[in-house]
């Protein structure tokens, strides 16, 4: 990236870190400006240590990179912690009356802002961070007034005189910042474009609702629960049926019952309200009623860390309820591929009337990232498959009739002359029973057979992974979901470094299309999976499915993302051959 | 009462399932299917417009056995998937039907939390108090004592009480019946169907096969209509309570309690307000719609 | 196998099938037979059709083989499914009261029994049945004696008069075979050996009794249920605390807690309800509390075929719970095997505190077998591994110690000295949650890599697998567990039509040794795998451990088990090059 | 009440955990973990004779903040969890804290079955109607009308009334208590701990930061303590039961039921009652034994 600047907040839980964060995004985004913003946090409610980075630049921005230029501490203990990390150039803006900076770095502009004084006394905490972003804006080069607006806009329902505050002490800092602080060099720049800010959960349930899912369903669970609650927050305009449920496994079962009425029905939830979902799943696929649920990967294994990221639950969706059966799972690759997917998995699951399984995770779910409005294009293809909502034939109907596709036209209930029974046991082509009476293997067989046909169907209807950059880089990384952002960005530095890396990101993981990743792996001179976990669940679900080894890995298990810088030390240490199993460590210690 | 009312535009052979029962000659389910056919036939409700829906166990094969749309589910999960059938689309009829095992035991949680909503479902659980599709073992309703494959030396676990729990999680329509009473349970669960919100009908069905203390013979001389205690009065919360707690020489069966002015859940779901049923709304957002979604994030 | 002697009994579930097949089996095994019967049923309590086929040889006998020698119809649908099977020199004994053979094969003889005329009108369903025994056995040579002896064992409890009567009844239709009917050429040979005979399910039990399970609970669910059944009948004569708890989800914990407080604890499922446990077994690893869990398997998905047979649970064992952990996983290869198992398992468990999982499925664990009592050897090393029971020292005590063998002594509740908290959440060395206050990346990597160190630990404890069988011969059959039997018997049979086959039968799931598996593959002319699911789950799960791709596959999912010539025409057929992947058809149509 | 019972061997410091607590500021669990260190402070309680075992949630972090030995388990699975740490050692104190979704949402089965069964546990349900760790979803015992992230509209769905709930259920001891009561709430926790049998507590603890519903100031005026009715009789169930029902200006705490004539399951297994706990018993099974064992099957 040619150009960007990150700001830091960091404070403790309850400090207010999230204000200044939206603050900053919607300035930057109406400048024109990308952003990404990740917050790293803490499962408690208050106290403890929430550090939020927000990076913007003219330029897409998929990660938060690996430079601070300028830290806002809203407690000595994030000056004591994240002061030390600073590089040349970057400068620090805290309270003075309450922070003092200790051994600050050679090249670290620190800027102290006399906070009692600039607020004349009254300091409450919002003010207390207002001051930092007014005195920050000044710094870049942003003119006073779009904080102004902003201030208005939060303040509105407060009333004037709060919004007179505000805006008050904020321009004094501005004005105070003029006068006491170097500018950044560059100013921040500015185009024409106005970017949407959102989080891949927001984006998620925003895909739901394009794909016209009527019932949502969920229980809470971090870090799934920003899907419940959009979809909670749009429910009446967009007419779905939101319900918390007494917990997942009745969050699963609920859904299927709505899908089998015939709504599109979805639900979200993470590793450990999964768990108790795949017995559901299996019904899902035996009924052949499609469902969608989505699965925000944290730290594991068991509650583990919850506020935490990791791409740790690829093998349990792969082992996700027992028996053979068919189902497809995607791993969106952004923010906006969240609002992608969606829709795109539940036209296959109602095609091949099984289960659908979209598989995020932390860094992306509570990302927040900015986005070209008209990409959120809500006019997406709907196609239900063989449904029939209305009487049209199919007669005499069989729920499950043995078909080339293994596909059975689906009858909702209600229609007259469709009646049948949707079963878990095994059944005949009528929905009756085989388990009962006289079970009979060929019919068993013949079932079994016709529900897999579809999974031919679903590797058609799945398109393979396509390989980025120059056929004949020197390395070929190879990432899977989330990780998208931070391996081109590392892409892009090893580019400066003259290291040549392409570039090849799995979006569907079942079906995987192992041939067309051989076909393209056959022709690197290097390959090196990078995933956040620790036994490298993707490197052993490709080899199971190819028998491709890569000449490395590189795995991070520590709760935190990969940095991009994290990947190019990786990357140049396997080139030089000291390792074939990279694992960086993480300097922020949030 | 005739299996048929006069002006009811279908009969119990309209409701015959594509295959006959397989449960053991005398098994009480018998008597529930028979009922819930009459129920559906005396108050001339189409097939089609029907969904049966079922866990698993000798009971939970139900909706195999009867012509109306089905849904033969998890062992214990048949009343949350029920739920997710009436939201889809409250026009039509969910009856869920199970055993003492599937809807005590392992649905326990759905049971207490479906009847909080007040979901507008009518549940029969079929109540032999024992397992009996996995060969009898005990159940949340076998009493203290009872010998089974999984409590030879006896069980030492207080069963549990439907009405008394359906009582305390606030159901709106609480009755019990018996198999061997089939016009009364027929009666019985036309006023559930009838009622608006969650109807709830423990029915003693006897397991011929493996419960060999609360047979035919051992409910016969104990069972007592409240119907005929002209005191008895189903809209007071506080009798119902009361009489849920005998259990001996007489066991009460009738309605314990019917209120009908809570509402139920799909009653006061706005979403549901107009535009009919959800899984007949059309899908997809407006391009305006869309454009405001995207606003509220600039 | 030399010689052995098939019987089968058919009917009606309810007809009592069982009890001529306990007859015949107490006899053979006191005639120093060893047998096996398998019980193909549906999932019903009445009607239906059940047919049991009881096999007795001098030798070991692992599977019900391919041949019926003598057929028992107690009803009409018996006769007309299963005549047609015969071969010639087999004969079928039936009463002619009420059955008749429509179109026998040429050389089956066909002995009608006049049921009312021997039992002089009087004809319980009990009598018809033993009716069949007593002309059975005369036909296969066997002295009446032993019947009679069993008969009255039987009937003890009823009183004298019963017993007189069966063994009455028993005595008419033996002499009456005797008379009328050509016993079979060599009769039913006799060793000096006596052998006990029981389920899979039943040694399971009795290897938890054996490793000193003092705390079993379950969920009923079939085939796994009789190991509950045993549990409850021995509980006060063993001092075990048996539980049949509300659901799976209570019983994965329940057992937890119990083994948490220092008792070994144990449960069986199947796969629904494994489904329901895998959170559970997150938990487990999470809080270092060793359990064992028992999956047996039966055909899905779903509810699937609750009476039929599959080897189709592997892959959600592999999946079970998010995140990366330490973990066992053996599938038991025979009934004896079943009791041997369980305490390696719980050992293992132990040391390395860790879940144990046990593998079996319908086959095995319903299958009835005999072998040599003194094999039930109760006196099993017993190694809890670092357990402290009792003050001794490891002060100050820190549950979670990080050590080199990622193993930290664990003490139980209840001792002076060494309280502590055992989290689901990420924590410290001594327990306290790192996912509040300041969650440290170092820490989290630490802890991961900690429990991980157990794997190496877990690896050495578990032997890797042998070949058995001629290095140099021209197959190399692969099986897992309880396969291992009608493996043996297909290469017995390919002897003799001079193919050369040797066995690779997979005991320990995970860890694999995957290594010492391609050592042996390698030497291999030709690899066949032959699993009894739908997609090769463990052709699959060996791949993503040694990239190892077999020649062909053998597979079945029918729901009945693989009888010896499936395994011999799929091996010849493959050997002719006509296909590499072979889905025997199954002719017995239960 | 004095912190410290004048017999006492320990004072409430011996029972301060390794962390202090992360709760937020002015939350109602802060009082309840201070109750029960009081209580078994006064009952001279060795810590190490303790297990406080939880599940997932704000209230569930409790086990971490009090020197006893302690299990921080999964969301919703602490009594099951608690039942098989008692069962194997019932020498043990056990104590069961949580949250209201915890116990009543997601647990609700564990619940049910834990009080039907009698396990000798003390429950103590930290209640603030509200999921907190989640930053505030609607819970189980949130009122109808009440807006949180999951309802912003406000809920729809009839709370359940956990003391109706635990009396339908058999339990052997139920009460309310509210955590802005320290000494009415440790006198029902010494109570709970020293009744032979299920104990329940249901205790108020207002979430500051997300329900603001139920609040301090709101609780306050209303709850009423049961001891200072004289007429009131907590060994009648049904003087409990009605008791119960009241929700509104008057909100009862304290001790609603107690019966000490039912047996508790450990109490009530003839394979406890003798050779001690489970835990300590030797391994292994002695020759003789496996013979028998074996001849069985011959
Ligand atoms: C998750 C799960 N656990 C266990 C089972 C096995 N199972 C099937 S039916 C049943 C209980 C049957 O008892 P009940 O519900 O009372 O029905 P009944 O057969 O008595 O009519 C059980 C435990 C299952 N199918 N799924
Ligand atoms: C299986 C599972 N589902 C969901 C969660 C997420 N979760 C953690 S705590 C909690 C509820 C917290 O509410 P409550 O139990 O009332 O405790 P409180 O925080 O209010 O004290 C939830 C839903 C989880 N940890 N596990
Ligand atoms: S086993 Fe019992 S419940 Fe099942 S069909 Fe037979 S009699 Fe009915
Ligand atoms: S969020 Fe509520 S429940 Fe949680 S600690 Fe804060 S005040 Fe207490
Ligand atoms: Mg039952
Ligand atoms: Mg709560």
């Amino acid at each position: 990236m040619k150009y960007s600047f990150a700001v830091s907040i960091g404070g403790a839980a309850g400090q207010g870190v999230a204000t200044p964060g939206n603050i900053f995004a919607k300035i930057f985004a109406r400048r024109g400006l990308h952003l990404y913003a990740y917050n790293a946090y803490q499962s408690i409610i208050r106290g403890g240590h929430t550090f939020l980075t927000i990076r913007a630049s003219p330029e897409k921005v998929t990660c938060f990179g690996d430079r601070i230029d300028l830290l806002i501490p809203l407690n000595q203990d994030t000056m004591d912690r994240h002061l030390n990390l600073l590089k040349p150039g970057s400068a620090v803006v805290y309270n003075s009356d309450t922070i003092t900076p200790h051994d600050v770095p050679t090249g670290v502009r620190v800027c102290p802002l006399p906070v009692g004084e600039l607020t004349g006394g009254s300091r409450t905490k919002v003010e207390q961070n207002t001051l930092g972003v007014g005195a920050a804006l000044s710094m870049m080069g942003v003119s006073f007034q779009p904080l102004a607006d902003v201030l208005t806009e939060q303040f509105k329902k407060k009333g004037e005189a709060v919004i007179q505050e505000n805006v008050g002490v904020a321009r004094a800092a501005y004005q105070y910042a003029g006068q006491q602080f170097e500018p950044f060099p560059n100013p921040l720049p500015m185009t024409e474009n106005k970017y949407a800010v959102l989080t891949g959960n927001m984006a998620l349930a925003m895909g739901g609702a394009a794909a016209g899912v009527k019932f949502y369903c969920a229980y809470p669970m971090s870090p799934s629960t920003g899907v419940l609650h959009w979809m909670a927050a749009h429910a009446r305009k967009l007419g779905i049926m939101v319900r918390q449920v007494e917990d997942e496994i009745g969050v699963i079962n609920m859904a299927i019952g709505a899908g089998h009425s015939g709504c599109r029905a979805m639900c979200a939830t993470s590793g450990g309200g999964f768990a108790l979902m795949t017995e559901g799943l299996g019904m899902s696929a035996m009924i052949e009623t499609p469902v969608v649920v989505i699965d925000v990967q944290r730290a594991g294994p068991s509650t583990g860390v919850p506020t935490k990221t990791e791409q740790g639950d690829l093998w349990q969706m792969l082992g996700a309820a027992f028996g053979d059966y068919p189902r497809v799972i995607g791993a969106p690759t952004d923010i906006l591929d969240c609002f992608k997917m969606v829709p795109e998995i539940f036209n296959i699951a109602d095609r091949f009337q099984c289960p659908g399984i979209v598989l995020s995770d932390l860094l992306l779910s509570e990302g927040h990232g900015s986005i070209d409005p008209n990409d959120l294009d809500f006019n997406v293809p709907i196609d239900r498959g063989e449904l029939i909502t209305e009487p049209n034939g199919h007669q005499p109907y069989k729920r499950y009739e043995i078909t080339k596709s293994g596909v059975s036209p689906r009858a909702i209930p209600g229609l007259p002359g469709y009646i049948h029974t949707a079963a878990t046991d095994e059944h005949d082509e009528d929905g009756v029973l085989i388990s009962d009476e006289f079970t009979n293997p060929v019919k068993r067989r013949q079932m079994m057979e016709k529900r897999q046909r579809k999974v031919a169907g679903i590797e058609a209807a799945v398109p393979p992974p396509e390989l980025v950059g120059p056929r004949d880089a020197s390395v070929t990384l190879i990432g899977w979901g989330s990780t998208e952002g931070v391996i081109h960005e590392a892409i892009d530095l090893l580019a400066d470094e003259g290291i040549t890396a392409n570039h090849l990101q799995i979006r569907w993981l079942v079906p995987l299309h192992g041939e067309a990743i051989l076909d393209i792996l056959r022709h690197s001179s290097r390959t090196i999976i990078v995933e956040n976990n620790y036994s490298g669940q993707f490197a052993r679900y490709l080899r199971s499915e190819t028998s491709f080894v890569p000449d490395g890995c590189i795995r991070k298990y520590d709760g935190e993302p990969f940095m991009p810088h994290h990947i190019v030390e990786a990357v140049k240490e396997q080139m030089i051959g000291r390792t074939n199993l990279s694992v960086p460590a993480h300097e922020i210690m949030v | 009462m005739a299996t048929v009312a006069a002006q009811s535009q279908f009969t119990v052979t309209d409701y015959k399932g594509k295959v006959d029962p397989d449960w053991c000659p005398g098994c009480g389910d018998f008597g529930v299917l028979a009922s819930l056919k009459s129920a559906l036939a005396e108050l001339s409700i189409a097939p089609h417009q029907v969904v049966t829906i079922s866990g698993i166990g000798c009971s939970s094969n139900l909706p195999g056995y009867i012509n109306t749309y089905g849904m033969h589910t998890l062992h214990g999960r048949a009343l949350a998937v029920a739920t997710g059938v009436k939201l889809a689309n409250h026009d039509l009829h969910v009856i869920v039907t199970g055993g003492d095992g599937d809807g005590f035991g392992i649905g326990g949680n759905h049971f207490m939390h479906t009847m909080r909503r007040n979901v507008d479902l009518t549940y029969l659980a079929m109540d032999n108090q024992i397992y009996g599709l996995t060969t009898g073992q005990v159940s949340p309703t076998s009493r203290i004592g009872m010998k089974t494959k999984s409590t030879p030396f006896g069980s030492v676990e207080g069963p549990i009480n439907p009405i008394s729990l359906a009582l305390a999680c606030g159901a709106s329509f609480i009755a019990r019946a018996y198999s061997g009473e089939p016009k009364h349970l027929t009666d019985l669960i036309k006023q559930g169907i009838l009622h608006k919100g969650f109807s709830f009908i423990d029915v003693f069905s006897p397991c011929v096969t493996y419960n060999k203390d609360n047979t035919y013979q051992w409910f016969r001389p104990r069972v007592k209509k409240l119907e005929q205690d002209s005191a008895y009065d189903p809209t007071n919360w506080m009798m119902a309570i009361e009489k849920a707690q005998l259990w001996g020489d007489e066991i009460p069966i009738g309605k314990f309690f019917e209120s009908t002015d809570m509402p139920s859940l799909h009653g006061s779901e706005p979403v549901l307000f107009e535009g009919g049923p959800l899984a007949l709304r059309k899908l997809g957002i407006s391009r305006e719609v869309g454009r405001e979604l995207a606003e509220e994030l600039m």
